[in-house]
């Protein structure tokens, strides 16, 4: 029933849509980590349909180029993208499409070697990130310029210098197999593959990025631009759902992860002992302990769940991307400016009006002014260190 | 010395347990020291040792969760390798009985057969959308050079008194191909239908990637998702049994033909 | 043996333009060749394999051709069937310019070439079911590949593979093949080389027999003086470096010849010492 | 008529264009229609058409950009391939001559040839590490079944006649492959080379997925990570231009062995 | 033609169980084959293709084997060269019990068997490179294939490939890799059965010069009976159903028998007569 059209260009048809777009179905596009959980809770708690949407069976993915792609072909309409994506898609590459809500929070970390105690001990060694334009990578290259590391990217058999750290692109999968390998001594990835590299005893967690980038967004849901114009209706509809959804799992994240597991459905293809491990089993004291926690006073979860896309964050996204080494061509990064791409790649009107549905910002627990200031800390700010 | 040569009729001492299992007892031996939890402490390894591989197997097996997978897939190994017959073969002897054909076709297809289906895929999901379209787009375009190229090189290889018998007999074209040539090629067929089934099951895990719900490529992503690996393996073993049946049934097609025994 | 009168063969001048006008000249003949030149190219060399060959083979007559081993006769007789191009010259078959075989040109090689995969009874099937052929029913299928097998005595062996069989029972197959289209003109390359002297006369006889019934025209190559003699209305010997016909004889004898092989003799001996002279003939020519 | 039956002495009249470019010319010309911006609107579209594809190879090419991801793949390409080779080739020979080896060996065989690369992935890693081993891995595997299954078909279908020759020689084991066998499947062989290269270029996209850092397949990756269509769509046309000219290689060689002409 | 006594050839019973025991007696045959016999066993069927094979050659001794199409000559002679196994039996080769090949045998196969990507040359130098075989130095290798191919007369065609021949040429090629290694014992299936009348009896006339020289052994299968009366000392005539010795003929007359043909004919009639009875012999016997 998905019909292969591959234009980007206007609504199917060309009329103006006097429903507001609701005929158009929901296709989501997601890749099977928790990320793209508040899209498949919603699709599973009937939510879209209780706005008035149709909504077909989410489509699963393998990479983040493959759902871009389908998201080009206009296969899927709904999709879930890393927050630096986005920026590169809309500026690198003139791409109509923007983002509606956040998706999560945190739920990303950097897993070592066991035999590696801080960032520093990295130095000489080859660390693994998901993808260059993700929050890992630039949340990975602040931690290790912070810690006086240089971010190299060399052949294989160059030699990296004692000051220098190696990033190399792996698929998440094999990083785990890699860190058993000992081939690389860390990986910072999206869970639950830190919590599979704990299970398996191949690693252990360095930090949480929550603990780094406070309340950080990882991925963002992202539409196509003139279903935003051209569908409000529709729009408002899927924000609604997906709002509503985030606002859900935050009082049931155990039944968000029955409802995820294998076992259960057919969303994800991970265990339900993983997910729970994931959603619910924060034990922030413990890892406090083994340093992977430096700010217990965020409370910060392993994974959270908040729809609202603070232009403050985005305009730290771009001034942070512009410091971080990817590969490609990035001179378009460098003309960005950061308070423009806040205002014009994140169409936050829509979120608003869901929360309000919801009782507010406060049902999420953020300010009444939908206004924050970013704290980034790679490391423990006072004397703990000791 | 190969026993083919030496000994063309005389029958071999029987051994108890036939050969084609030693092969696989012997293997299954270096690959149990090669993982066991009883000889190795990574954890990680230890999903790969037939044990768990074994009792994974089963498990899928006897609770039948594989069973719409298994479908799916042979579904599409199915479509893609009729496809690509249909296509090759015809393909396979227009090339390599007609040298314009071959010339003004030769440097397009060896262009197109050195891509990979995963750089095929973004076009593949513009054309066909997701779902089984474009996997079976990906397969038949993976497994239909095996085919073309092992038809060409039997054509070339066609003894040529039988092309002058043929054309003594004043048989058309189609009859010298219908008649001489295709049984003539038959062996090179079922060689290049035997490659090509590899290769499908080859490229069936990374198409399995776009869109689709089901199937065993898709689940092999699954297990690589969630470190499932003695799923994997029990995977990959049914995988291979189900290949190794389509392929006995290739060659007792193929001993059909060698009426030379 | 009965002897029988001396003048059972007249002799005509060798290496003639038109060697045989006008003996059964009504009809236009069978086979009419002329001037026909051939070379074979190879990235070595170049060489004329034969030049300048003026045959005609009228119905119902057998004519032999004899010559050295590698004077071209092989060539010859696939150039006439239309399965290599001449250089030069023109063939006619029964009044017609062909170029490419033609469906009533009966063609057996020097081998046998069968086809492995088909049983012996198959390989006779195969050249009797082609469009260009009339429809055949099964029944009707059945009788002709049945008297084919029959007259070459292999009907034991229709199941049979063709790496089943002997060397002279695979020839015999081919001869089978052959005659089972009825073809009005029989071009046969060594037919019976492989075949022991008795079934070789059953053989013969059986080729004498398919002319008188057929009244088609045939020519034969063989390395075997003695089975010109036997069948032949006319003997062609053929030179070398390039391929010529080197001179012809008529034999006039009424069969059975096997009662006159006496009277053969001279003719025998007159043929070896031709053929002594044709090899002893300086080579080269390879241009 | 295919032309090889009909005439084969015969010179073909030459056309000005020669065939090979009429075929190459008439792509294009269909790509161009497929994606020209001048017909489509889609801008995902644009990007495959034939006028930026161009461009990119151009800037790729000139700005030597490209060039150390060639060097690297090739040098892939072709230590897989020689591993490849120099194992598919004995196996196919002891598997084409031994019924008992055949026979012990089969079953395995046919399963592993089954194994998807990518299925390989998580074994090849924890065994190879990153970098260049495990690809070379994976490019090994995946090249060796057509090589091993060619020249299996190969000794398979060798005139018994000559085998019969052979041992009628004396001929030793050793001098029966080396002077008969191996010389009569030198077309089989060659197939199985051109097959096996075709195969690495297609394993060769994911294999570099794993942590190496250059080389035409990880670029490949690179350019749908970073949604440059353009760069993509250059990047096969010069693996399709290094695979060409490899295949042109092999098959001048073939052709060295083809004395019939 | 010079007529000779009439006591040139002495006739041995026919069938005996150790045909020719005792005449040159000191060394040990050659060849000595002792109750042979052979089945095929098809999906279809079982064939006995010979039995109870009884035959001694002498070293310097030449004995043709004669019989009709498909009586098991080509399979008597591969199983001799130890190319398959027999199902009873027993094969000496000077004294040496063998159940496979020997180097000091010879077999020439009634097809040419050449290999097609070798040249002529080549193809000749492939039997003498072997290991088994003694080390040659290079202008020894190449003087003993000049010798061999002059001595079938293709020193022209060195560097032809082998479809580049014609069906005699390749048969002489097949002689010259055969005698190029100097075999003690020749076992040679029809070898001229594709040469003319002249470039037969000049390859007839090598084979004795070969055998007068070095002495060896020559099992020669013909359908040819001339050929057989001009070249053999002894003529063995193959039954078939399954293939047996049906009778054996001692031919005494001295070379070149060319001389004596009128004397030979009535042994001629009598091998002829005998091969008709032994066409007519009841079939079966296919177990
Ligand atoms: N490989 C085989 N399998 C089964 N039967 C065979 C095989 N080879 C030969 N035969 C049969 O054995 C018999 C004898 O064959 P063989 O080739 O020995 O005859 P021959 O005496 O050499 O005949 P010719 O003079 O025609 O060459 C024939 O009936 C033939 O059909
Ligand atoms: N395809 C070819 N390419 C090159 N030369 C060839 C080819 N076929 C035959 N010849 C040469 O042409 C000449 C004649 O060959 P042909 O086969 O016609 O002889 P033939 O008279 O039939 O001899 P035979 O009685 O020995 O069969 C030979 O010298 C041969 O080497
Ligand atoms: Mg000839
Ligand atoms: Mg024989």
């Amino acid at each position: 029933n998905s019909q292969p059209t591959a234009s980007v260009g206007t609504t199917a048809g060309g009329q103006p849509n006097t429903s507001g777009g609701l005929d158009q179905p929901v296709k989501i596009g997601y890749l099977p980590i928790l990320d793209a959980s508040p899209l498949l809770i919603a699709h599973a708690q009937k939510l879209y349909e209780a706005e008035g949407l149709a909504a077909e069976q989410p489509v699963l993915f393998r990479s983040w180029a493959a759902i871009v792609e389908a998201f080009l072909a206009r296969q899927v309409n709904v999709v879930h993208l890393l927050s630096p994506v986005t920026v590169w898609l809309r500026y690198g590459r003139q791409l109509p499409g923007k983002i509606v809500a956040w998706n999560h929070t945190d739920g990303s970390a950097l897993t070592v070697q066991p035999e590696i105690n801080q960032v520093e001990d990295l130095g000489g060694q080859t660390v693994a990130v998901p993808f260059w334009y993700s929050i890992h990578n630039v949340v990975l290259q602040q931690l290790l310029t912070q810690a006086g590391l240089t971010v190299v990217r060399k052949a294989e058999n160059e030699t990296i210098a004692p000051n220098e750290v190696n990033l190399v692109v792996l698929p998440p999968p094999e990083m785990v197999s890699a860190l058993a390998n000992k081939s690389i001594a860390g990986y910072i990835v999206a869970e639950p593959f830190n919590a599979a590299g704990e299970t398996s005893k191949a690693g252990k967690v360095l930090r949480f990025t929550g603990d780094v980038w406070r309340n950080h967004a990882c991925c963002v849901v992202f539409l196509h631009e003139d279903d935003i114009t051209q569908r409000p209706q529709w729009t408002q509809g899927v924000v609604n759902a997906i709002v509503k959804s985030q606002h859900w799992m935050r009082d049931h994240r155990s039944e968000a992860a029955q409802i995820l597991a294998k076992e259960n459905g057919s969303y994800t293809p991970h265990p339900e002992a993983v997910l729970q491990k994931v959603l619910t089993g924060f034990d922030s004291a413990a890892y406090a302990k083994q340093g992977a926690i430096q700010h217990p006073e965020w409370a910060a979860q392993r994974i959270d769940f908040q729809p609202f896309p603070f232009p403050s964050y985005t305009e730290e996204l771009v001034r942070l991307l512009q410091q971080t080494q990817v590969e490609g061509e990035t001179a378009f990064l460098k003309q960005l400016n950061p308070t423009e791409v806040a205002r014009d790649l994140v169409d936050d009107s829509f979120v608003k009006q869901a929360l309000q549905q919801v009782g507010g910002p406060q049902a999420f627990g953020i300010p009444e002014s939908l206004l924050r200031e970013e704290t980034f800390k790679a490391q423990r700010s006072l004397s703990f260190l000791g | 010395m190969p026993d083919s040569l030496t000994r063309p009729s005389q029958q071999r001492l029987r051994l108890a347990i036939p050969l084609p299992l030693w092969g696989v007892l012997a293997s299954v031996l270096l690959w149990w020291l090669a993982t066991t939890p009883v000889l190795h402490s990574s954890l990680v390894l230890h999903d790969f040792s037939p044990e768990r591989a074994f009792a994974a197997t089963l498990q899928l097996l006897t609770s039948g969760a594989i069973a719409p997978h298994i479908w799916a897939s042979l579904r599409r190994v199915f479509v893609g390798l009729a496809t690509a017959t249909i296509l090759g073969i015809p393909l396979g002897l227009l090339v390599g009985l007609s040298r314009p054909i071959e010339q003004s076709t030769s440097v397009l297809f060896q262009f197109v057969r050195m891509i990979s289906p995963l750089s095929w895929m973004p076009i593949a999901v513009m054309a066909f959308g997701i779902g089984d379209m474009p996997v079976y787009f990906l397969l038949t375009i993976a497994a239909i050079w095996p085919l073309m190229l092992s038809t060409a090189a039997g054509v070339a290889a066609v003894d040529r008194r039988w092309l002058l018998l043929s054309r003594s007999l004043c048989a058309t074209r189609g009859e010298t191909v219908r008649k001489i040539i295709v049984p003539a090629i038959a062996p090179h067929i079922l060689t290049g239908l035997r490659l090509a089934i590899g290769i499908i099951w080859i490229v069936l895990v990374p198409a399995e990637m776009l869109g689709v719900r089901a199937g065993l490529g898709y689940y092999i992503l699954d297990t690589r998702d969630r470190l499932a690996y003695s799923e994997l393996v029990a995977v990959i073993l049914i995988i291979g049994l189900i290949g190794y049946l389509l392929d006995t049934g290739f060659r007792a097609a193929s001993r059909a033909w060698h009426h030379e025994g | 043996m009965t002897t029988e009168p001396r003048s059972f063969f007249s002799h005509t001048a060798a290496i003639s333009p038109l060697p045989t006008q006008s003996y059964a000249s009504e009809a236009s003949p069978a086979l009419m060749v002329r001037g026909l030149g051939k070379q074979y190219v190879t990235p070595k060399r170049r060489l004329t394999v034969f030049d300048g060959i003026d045959l005609d083979v009228q119905p119902g007559e057998l004519v032999c051709l004899l010559g050295p081993s590698g004077c071209g006769k092989s060539s010859l007789l696939l150039t006439i069937a239309g399965l290599q191009s001449a250089d030069r010259g023109d063939v006619w078959v029964e009044g017609q310019a062909i170029r490419s075989p033609h469906p009533s040109i009966g063609l057996m090689f020097q081998e046998a070439a069968l086809l492995p995969w088909l049983t012996v009874q198959q390989n006779i099937a195969v050249g009797l079911q082609l469009r260009h052929m009339p429809r055949l029913s099964r029944p009707a299928l059945r009788s002709r590949i049945d008297q084919a097998l029959l007259s070459v005595g292999l009907q034991d062996f229709r199941y049979s593979y063709p790496h089943q069989l002997s060397g002279g029972m695979a020839q015999r197959v081919a001869i089978a093949r052959t005659i089972a289209r009825q073809p009005r003109l029989l071009l046969m390359d060594e037919p019976f080389s492989a075949l022991d002297a008795i079934t070789r006369l059953e053989m013969q006889q059986l080729l004498l027999n398919i002319i008188a019934q057929q009244h088609c025209a045939v020519l034969l190559v063989t390395h075997d003086i003695d089975e010109a003699l036997l069948l032949s209305d006319r003997i062609l010997l053929m030179g070398r470096n390039p391929g010529h016909i080197y001179q012809s004889w008529r034999v006039t004898a009424a069969q059975p010849r096997l009662r006159h092989t006496q009277d053969l003799m001279t003719l025998r001996a007159e043929i070896l010492a031709a053929l002594s002279d044709v090899m002893a003939e300086p080579a080269a020519m390879t241009v």
